[in-house]
């Protein structure tokens, strides 16, 4: 194991690899990573391009996250296993930050879509990332889905994962082409809130994002329709509820100030009073 | 019995080397989760029917389905009616195998019969046909052998609209609106928009056209339907079933389209 | 290592051309007091990550003093409950009472069990008033083993909401303040607010929670309503007060 | 057979005669063998006190049962049978004891910490529960009302070895379907005291010293090491408390609670309910049973 | 997971955080030992807890403790909590196809300088982040927790209230779980002093 | 089916493993010593895969002998169980690895105080008062917590061990025949016979 080198070439290490196999071939299963159930569309309207997602992550049947963020750079949103999604088109996007530093100029949404699906297809469906990617360039609006074995969609509307059935339905009956910028946004989260309501992996709170040639507003929690009622009664504990064997407390010194023994004494706070706070 | 001690307690599988000399408790684990696998891609059904919507409205209730039996991916039958009366007051719809569908459409008509046999003044309503199909279909499935169905049964009697679904397990539900089959995943929103909760204001016209919306949108995702469907309506006039309607379809966009990547032209 | 060779078929124990089995998620979950009991259920009905409906009752009354409610695979509970009430009746057309809690109990029990081959997929649980008065709670595992307890969930949440009941039903791990004790029996009230504060946290974290939750609570034979008074919307489903009464109090929860 | 012939003889006449029980479309009739009301049985014994099992219609109906309840091996199903235990019983010269824990697990998922695993099969019989918690409780019920029967019968109590012969034989009878119990059948009749440990295998011991379950062998660890045939009556009692301790502390599947039995020549007495975790720190008679408190 | 069991959970109170694990380190069902800690100071108010296989999260505390070491050499400067999530999440993800057994949690404060804002931030094994604003869970009583969390928390607790908060919900999570328990360590973490408790949990 | 106990006590640990060496359903040697003294206040039992047990053993052996010949001391318990975690840790993830579980017994002279360590075939690892590898842990783990005394003498440690052996013996299916049994405090390293 390489671990002392921390400067050791980038990309995946599989040297845990051989072990894993072992342990499942003995009974240890390799635990599940977080997926992201998910509700993420995408629609062209008049200026540019409006992508939408729900905010849920599970971990089975568990919610993991009630309030994430899919939509993980502002031209992409990911669904599928949330590692790889974010870790994905973070790549993507660095490589594609320096391709522009080497060209001078703005990278075009199909460069980023190629990285993407060439990145993807290179690993067989093995990075399980979905992605909707969207954006404005010089050639105009583009929307694009890509799924993990790499192979890529154009559109003008899309929708990925589990609640892409149920948002589907609300773009077949309510897309048209040349959408003004509020019509395309209404469009959009109705699509994901039908994703919430209709799909159990989504949930939660509509993220929305408006891409136009001249910016991209990152609309986060755009609707929130899932606020938790509040409880019933309060669960504050009487101090002194739970007992304890031992205790240790290490205090730091916060604020530290010299009084001088003659001359003016500047008082500030001395570390004593500091301490008292217990 | 097992007699590793951490065993305790499951069903016994001697085939299995319990006094294994390796620290680390192995037995045979399934490798497949045997619920999420699902029951759809077992024991095919083989000529079937898919998506049925349903809804409850003002008036009573309204059903729509293709006329598409499918064999695999073959369009195999292009006029089969999956609306089915039973009695004055109840349609039932069907998706999944169509074989087996026929043979409770036989099961029903003998019902009806043998009830206007009775000659006692009662007749089946929905919600007396939903209570036999649902001992039916458990029945079936208690006994691997199953009728490969999942049912809508809808009607309206003495004043009250009825609408339930019972598939091939016996699970059955109410609720005011309905769809099987893919129409679960891609009508139910929008089907669920317009009417629950406000099952007692849509009007037959805001039911129909909704029911066409979602005919139309299933055509366009499900390949497994066809722009050819009917609708029933239950209502306190009785059962009305309309043939042979079709959507306007929009396919214009597709022309602007050009591949799938980096292609312009 | 190990000396033996396992083939493959004893590897997998396969009997795919049909699973009679599906799950329909929710929660259920009861609570006895001194004098009443409280069982509650999630109204959602799902399958895989569809929601088949929003309203979907898991708890059904069986007598005046008794609510059974079932959790698992929805066809399995619904028949396991229609042969119970079938039982229940042909008792009551015998002996022109309604069979004591326990004996529901004991009876569930040996339903459950006639089925240990090809098991009843369905967690019950028994609440009511017991014949001398006292709330009771009875669990039961899906062959028939069965126990009387003062609180239980069952359901896909269980492990999210048992945990937090035994905090404030049972005041587990919470030493009390000196001089004083934690009461054994919780006022009414309090229990409501519990059991809804456990779906509404349960809704949060588990996606097949949700949509609606409906309490069922039985007083026991001359106990007032004191307690229920505070919360709307409370039904009586028996038609006067003398005896056991049994009501019921229906909240939406979130539908996402 | 009969169902096979009808279901492939079935024609549309048949199937009028609607609810027949043989007919594949409906249900199983049960109202046929076990009619309604005070006759109606109970449960699934009929009115000749028989139980009756319904048994899927597959091939392979222990396979199909471990597909879908063994949650060792498929950590995903979902009917999760309850299992875990320790559990114990020794004669010596002053009786029998018991002691048990109360835990029961599904999965990792503890279900239970409040389980009676002493079933009171009359008043002097005691019996115990590992294994299947439900296999236990049906069957060890269904030999208290059979020992009931005997004593109608016969005038005099059933011998402790009579009735676990006659639980032996019972669950010997559906072996290989996927039954699991091992329990020890406790008493005191005119041998004096005794244990016979009985498992769905059709195993059935004699012996003085048993613990069964997940966490028997940290039992045995504790148990073996104290256990003298003069023990008094409080040290034969704390010998039994510390090993179900002991076994609740070292086995995840077992803990919660003790319950402490004594069974003597006037029928078994039920000693207390000991929380495990207030033995560890507390102890029963003012020393701690922990490790890391005694040794503080 | 399960092969060595344990569980951890973080909160964020008012100008706080605590992190709380149990102690024991099992093999399956058997427990080894009643005293193994899963949560190690990374400076002196960030904590990193790490449930799963115990030889993993051995392996992992000296890999981040090397880690986070070469980046104040090089940067000169205490990581912030932000920074080590991050960290982490890299270093889990490095393994995406041989990923260690292990699910982090980060609880800490961020530097005085930038006011002392309560951190958490827990990932999963291949190093997903989740940042909450309320409590973050891992392990095998990882449901359970989050029930019992989802109950109890409220926001702005103070110092002490959080840790009764804390206590609670960790002790009632894991005596609901059979891999987990065994005893447990509370660390709560303030501006100007670390509280470690070591609690009394049930032992069986 | 070998088993292995170590306990502490006052200034001492005790180590016991027994010396059946058994292949299939045949005991191949009575005398077998699993035991390797590993420094002059070190030592280590070991027990798991038949071949990689005395391979590992002996390649940890020769190099914390090395260690010693290069720095003129031997590592102490502490960074000697470190050591050789990681050993175990990386072995883990090579092609081959050795399946081998280890306890390590020390005396550290610095703080005057012995030291056990347990540790599995994973590299996890754990210091305890007392601590068993193999089936014989399901019937001793308890027995310790019952009976063990950190401030006992050598011969109520003795005392201990002797009812654990018993106690195996007396319930594990496979007999196990004669134990080693070596002890190592602040004079070094010794056999003791039972």
């Amino acid at each position: 194991m390489d671990s002392s080198n921390i400067y050791k070439k980038s990309g995946f290490d599989f040297s845990n690899q051989i072990r894993n196999n072992f342990l499942a071939a003995k009974g240890v299963p390799v635990p599940k990573a977080t997926s992201t159930g998910t509700t993420i569309v995408g629609c062209l309207f008049k200026d540019g391009i409006v992508l939408g997602a729900d905010t849920r992550a599970t971990a089975g049947e568990i919610i993991a996250d009630k309030n994430c963020e899919k939509v993980v750079n502002p031209s992409c949103c990911g669904a599928g296993t949330a590692a790889d999604t974010e870790f994905t088109t973070a790549l993507i996007s660095s490589n594609l930050e320096l391709h522009s530093l080497s060209t001078g100029r703005k990278p075009r949404v199909v460069t980023a879509m190629t990285m993407l699906k060439q990145m993807l297809f290179q690993y067989q469906g093995h990075i399980g990332a979905a992605l909707v990617l969207g954006g404005v360039d010089v050639t105009g609006p583009h929307l694009f889905t890509i799924h993990p074995h790499g192979s890529t969609d154009k559109l003008p509307y899309v929708t990925m994962g589990s609640g892409s059935l149920a948002a589907m339905a609300v773009f077949e009956a309510g897309w048209k082409a040349g959408m003004e910028r509020q019509e395309a946004i209404d469009l959009v989260s109705a699509a994901i809130s039908a994703g919430i309501f209709n799909d159990l992996g989504s949930g939660s709170n509509v993220d929305v994002c408006v891409i136009t040639k001249e910016r991209t507003d990152m609309l986060r929690n755009y609707i929130k329709p899932n606020e938790r009622v509040t409880k019933e009664r309060h669960y504050k504990f009487t101090r002194g509820t739970t007992a304890y064997q031992s205790e240790n407390i290490r205090k730091y010194i916060v604020d530290e100030s010299i009084t001088y023994l003659t001359g003016s004494a500047t008082t500030a706070t001395t570390a004593e009073e500091a301490m008292d706070v217990s | 019995m097992d007699h590793f001690p951490t065993n305790w307690g499951k069903p016994r599988d001697e085939a299995v080397d319990v006094y294994s000399t390796y620290p680390l408790h192995s037995r045979p684990r399934n490798q497949v989760d045997t619920f999420a696998e699902g029951v759809q891609h077992t024991q095919q059904p083989i000529v079937t029917g898919t998506s049925v919507l349903a809804i409850k409205y003002k008036d009573g209730v309204m059903m729509a389905a293709d006329t598409l039996a499918s064999y695999g991916s073959l369009a195999r039958f292009k006029d089969i009616s999956r609306l089915h009366p039973v009695g004055d007051y109840t349609v039932i719809g069907a998706g999944g195998d169509m074989s087996d569908f026929q043979h409770i459409q036989g099961i029903l008509d003998d019902l009806i019969v043998e009830e206007f046999n009775e000659a006692d003044g009662n007749a089946l309503g929905p919600s007396e046909i939903f209570e036999v199909m649902s001992q039916v279909m458990y029945a079936r499935r208690s006994k691997f052998n199953p009728l490969w169905n999942s049912l809508l049964i809808g009607g309206f009697k003495d004043g009250k609209s009825f609408l339930a679904y019972v598939d091939l397990l016996g699970t059955t539900y109410q609720s005011p609106s309905i769809a099987t089959g893919y129409g679960a995943y891609i009508a139910i929103p929008l089907l669920r928009k317009v009417v629950d909760g406000r099952e007692k204001d849509v009007t037959e016209e805001q039911a129909r056209h909704i029911l066409e919306e979602c005919m139309k949108v299933l055509y366009y995702r499900d390949a497994r339907s066809l722009n050819k469907y009917q609708i029933a309506k239950i209502t306190k006039d009785g059962i009305e079933i309309t043939d042979g309607l079709s959507s306007k379809t929009e396919w214009a966009f597709a022309e602007s389209i050009r591949g799938y990547g980096a292609q312009n032209q | 290592m190990s000396h033996y060779t396992r083939t493959q078929s004893q590897q997998h124990p396969t009997q795919r051309q049909f699973n009679p089995y599906t799950e329909n998620g929710g929660t259920i979950l009861a609570i006895a007091g001194a004098d009443f009991s409280v069982i509650a259920g999630d109204t959602r009905q799902s399958e895989g990550y569809s929601i088949q409906t929003r309203y979907a009752p898991k708890v059904f009354k069986l007598t005046d003093k008794a609510v059974l409610a079932v959790n698992g695979f929805a066809a399995d509970g619904n028949m396991f409950v229609k042969k119970v009430k079938q039982r229940l009746e042909w008792y009551r057309h015998a002996h022109s009472k309604d069979m004591p809690l326990r004996s529901i109990a004991r009876l569930i029990q040996t339903m459950l069990y006639a089925q240990r081959f090809f098991p009843y997929y369905v967690y019950n649980i028994l609440g009511g008033i017991e014949e001398d008065g006292t709330g009771a709670v009875y669990s039961f595992d899906p062959v028939g083993s069965y126990e009387r307890e003062a609180c239980r969930a069952a359901g896909s949440a269980q492990s999210l909401v048992q945990p937090f009941l035994d905090n404030q039903i049972y005041f587990k791990n919470q030493t009390p303040v000196l001089g004083t004790s934690h009461p054994t029996h919780l006022p009414l009230r309090h229990v409501v607010q519990l059991v809804i504060d456990s779906f509404t946290s349960a809704t949060e974290r588990h996606i097949e929670v949700g949509d609606g939750v409906e309490l069922y609570i039985i007083l026991a034979r001359g106990r007032g309503t004191q307690g229920l008074d505070s919360f709307k919307d409370v039904q009586e489903l028996t038609p006067h007060a003398e005896g056991e009464r049994l009501f019921v109090l229906r909240r939406e929860l979130k539908k996402d | 057979m009969n169902t096979l012939v009808s279901r492939f003889t079935s024609s549309s006449s048949t199937e009028l005669k609607a609810l027949d029980s043989r007919d594949p479309d409906y249900g199983e009739n049960e109202a046929s063998d076990i009619t309604w009301g005070s006759l109606g049985g109970f449960g699934n014994l009929g009115l000749n006190g028989i139980p009756s099992f319904n048994i899927p219609t597959v091939p392979d109906p222990t396979a199909f049962l471990r597909l879908h309840t063994d949650d060792a091996a498929d950590s995903s199903c979902r009917i999760k049978i309850q299992h875990g235990t320790t559990t114990l019983a020794f004669r010596f010269q002053g009786g029998v004891i018991v002691a048990v824990d109360s835990r029961a697990t599904a999965g990792s998922y503890i279900a239970s910490g409040t389980v009676k695993k002493v079933i009171e099969i009359n008043p002097h019989l005691l019996g115990t529960m590992a294994g299947g918690a439900a296999d236990c409780q049906f069957w060890e019920t269904y030999l208290g009302s059979q020992c009931r029967i005997y004593e109608l019968r016969n005038r005099e109590r059933i011998s402790v070895a009579a009735a676990s012969k006659y639980l032996s034989n019972l669950v010997y009878s559906y072996k290989g379907m996927g039954l699991s119990m091992g329990t020890m059948i406790c008493g005191w009749d005119k041998t004096g005291p005794a244990i016979f440990y009985v498992d769905s295998d059709g195993t059935r011991l004699k012996g003085d010293v048993f613990s069964v379950g997940s966490g028997s062998t940290f039992a045995y660890g504790v148990l073996d090491q104290g256990y003298r045939w003069d023990l008094t009556d409080e040290e034969a009692q704390e010998l039994g408390r510390r090993s179900i301790y002991a076994a609740g502390h070292r086995d995840a599947f077992s803990g919660n609670t003790c319950n402490l039995y004594h069974v003597k020549e006037d029928g078994w007495k039920f000693i207390g309910n000991y929380d495990i975790t207030k033995l560890h720190y507390e102890g029963s008679q003012g020393a701690a049973y922990g490790y890391d408190q005694r040794t503080q | 997971m399960q092969y060595n069991g344990g569980s951890i959970v973080a909160m964020v109170g008012k100008n706080c955080v605590a992190i709380a694990s149990d102690l024991r380190l099992g093999n399956q069902a058997l427990t080894i030992a009643t005293d193994f800690e899963k949560v190690f100071p990374i400076t002196d108010r960030i904590y990193l807890g790490m449930a799963g296989l115990a030889t993993d999260v051995l392996t992992l505390r000296e890999r981040f403790r090397f880690r986070v070491n070469m980046y104040s050499i090089k940067e000169e400067r205490e990581i912030e909590p932000k920074t080590l999530a991050q960290l982490v999440s890299s270093t889990l993800y490095e393994r995406r196809f041989g990923p260690y057994f292990i699910e982090p949690i980060i609880a800490g404060l961020t530097d005085s300088s930038k006011g002392s804002q309560p951190f958490i931030a827990s990932a999963d094994l291949i190093g997903c982040l989740n940042f909450a604003k309320d409590f973050v869970v891992v392990g095998t009583a990882e449901d359970k927790l989050l029930g019992v969390a989802e109950g109890l928390w409220e926001p702005d607790l103070e110092p002490e209230d959080l840790f009764e908060t804390i206590s609670q919900t960790l002790l009632n999570a894991v005596d609901r779980d059979a891999f987990s328990g065994w005893g447990a360590v509370v660390h709560v973490i303030t501006p100007d002093k670390v509280i470690t408790r070591t609690l009394k949990g049930r032992m069986d | 089916m070998e088993c292995q106990f170590g306990l502490s006590g006052n200034g001492y640990v005790l180590l016991a493993a027994s010396t059946t060496a058994v292949r299939s359903i045949v005991k191949m040697k009575h005398d077998q010593d699993n035991i390797k003294v590993l420094g002059p206040q070190l030592i280590m039992s070991y027990s798991g895969e038949p071949g990689d047990t005395i391979q590992f053993a002996e390649y940890i052996e020769r190099n914390i002998r090395l260690y010693q010949i290069r720095n003129f001391h031997a590592l102490r318990p502490s960074s000697a169980a470190s050591w050789l975690r990681r050993q175990l840790a990386d072995s883990l993830r090579s092609r081959n690895p050795y399946a081998v579980n280890i306890l390590l017994g020390g005396y550290d002279n610095a703080t005057s105080k012995p030291h056990l360590y347990w540790m599995d075939y994973l590299g996890t690892l754990t210091n305890q008062p007392y601590a068993a590898q193999g089936y014989g842990s399901y019937f001793v783990l308890s027995l310790l917590d019952r009976y063990h005394n950190p401030e006992a003498s050598l011969e109520e440690g003795l005392e201990t061990l002797r009812r654990c052996i018993d106690e195996v013996e007396k319930r594990l299916v496979v007999s196990q025949g004669k134990y080693i049994v070596k002890v190592v405090d602040k004079d070094g390293v010794r056999v003791i016979e039972l």
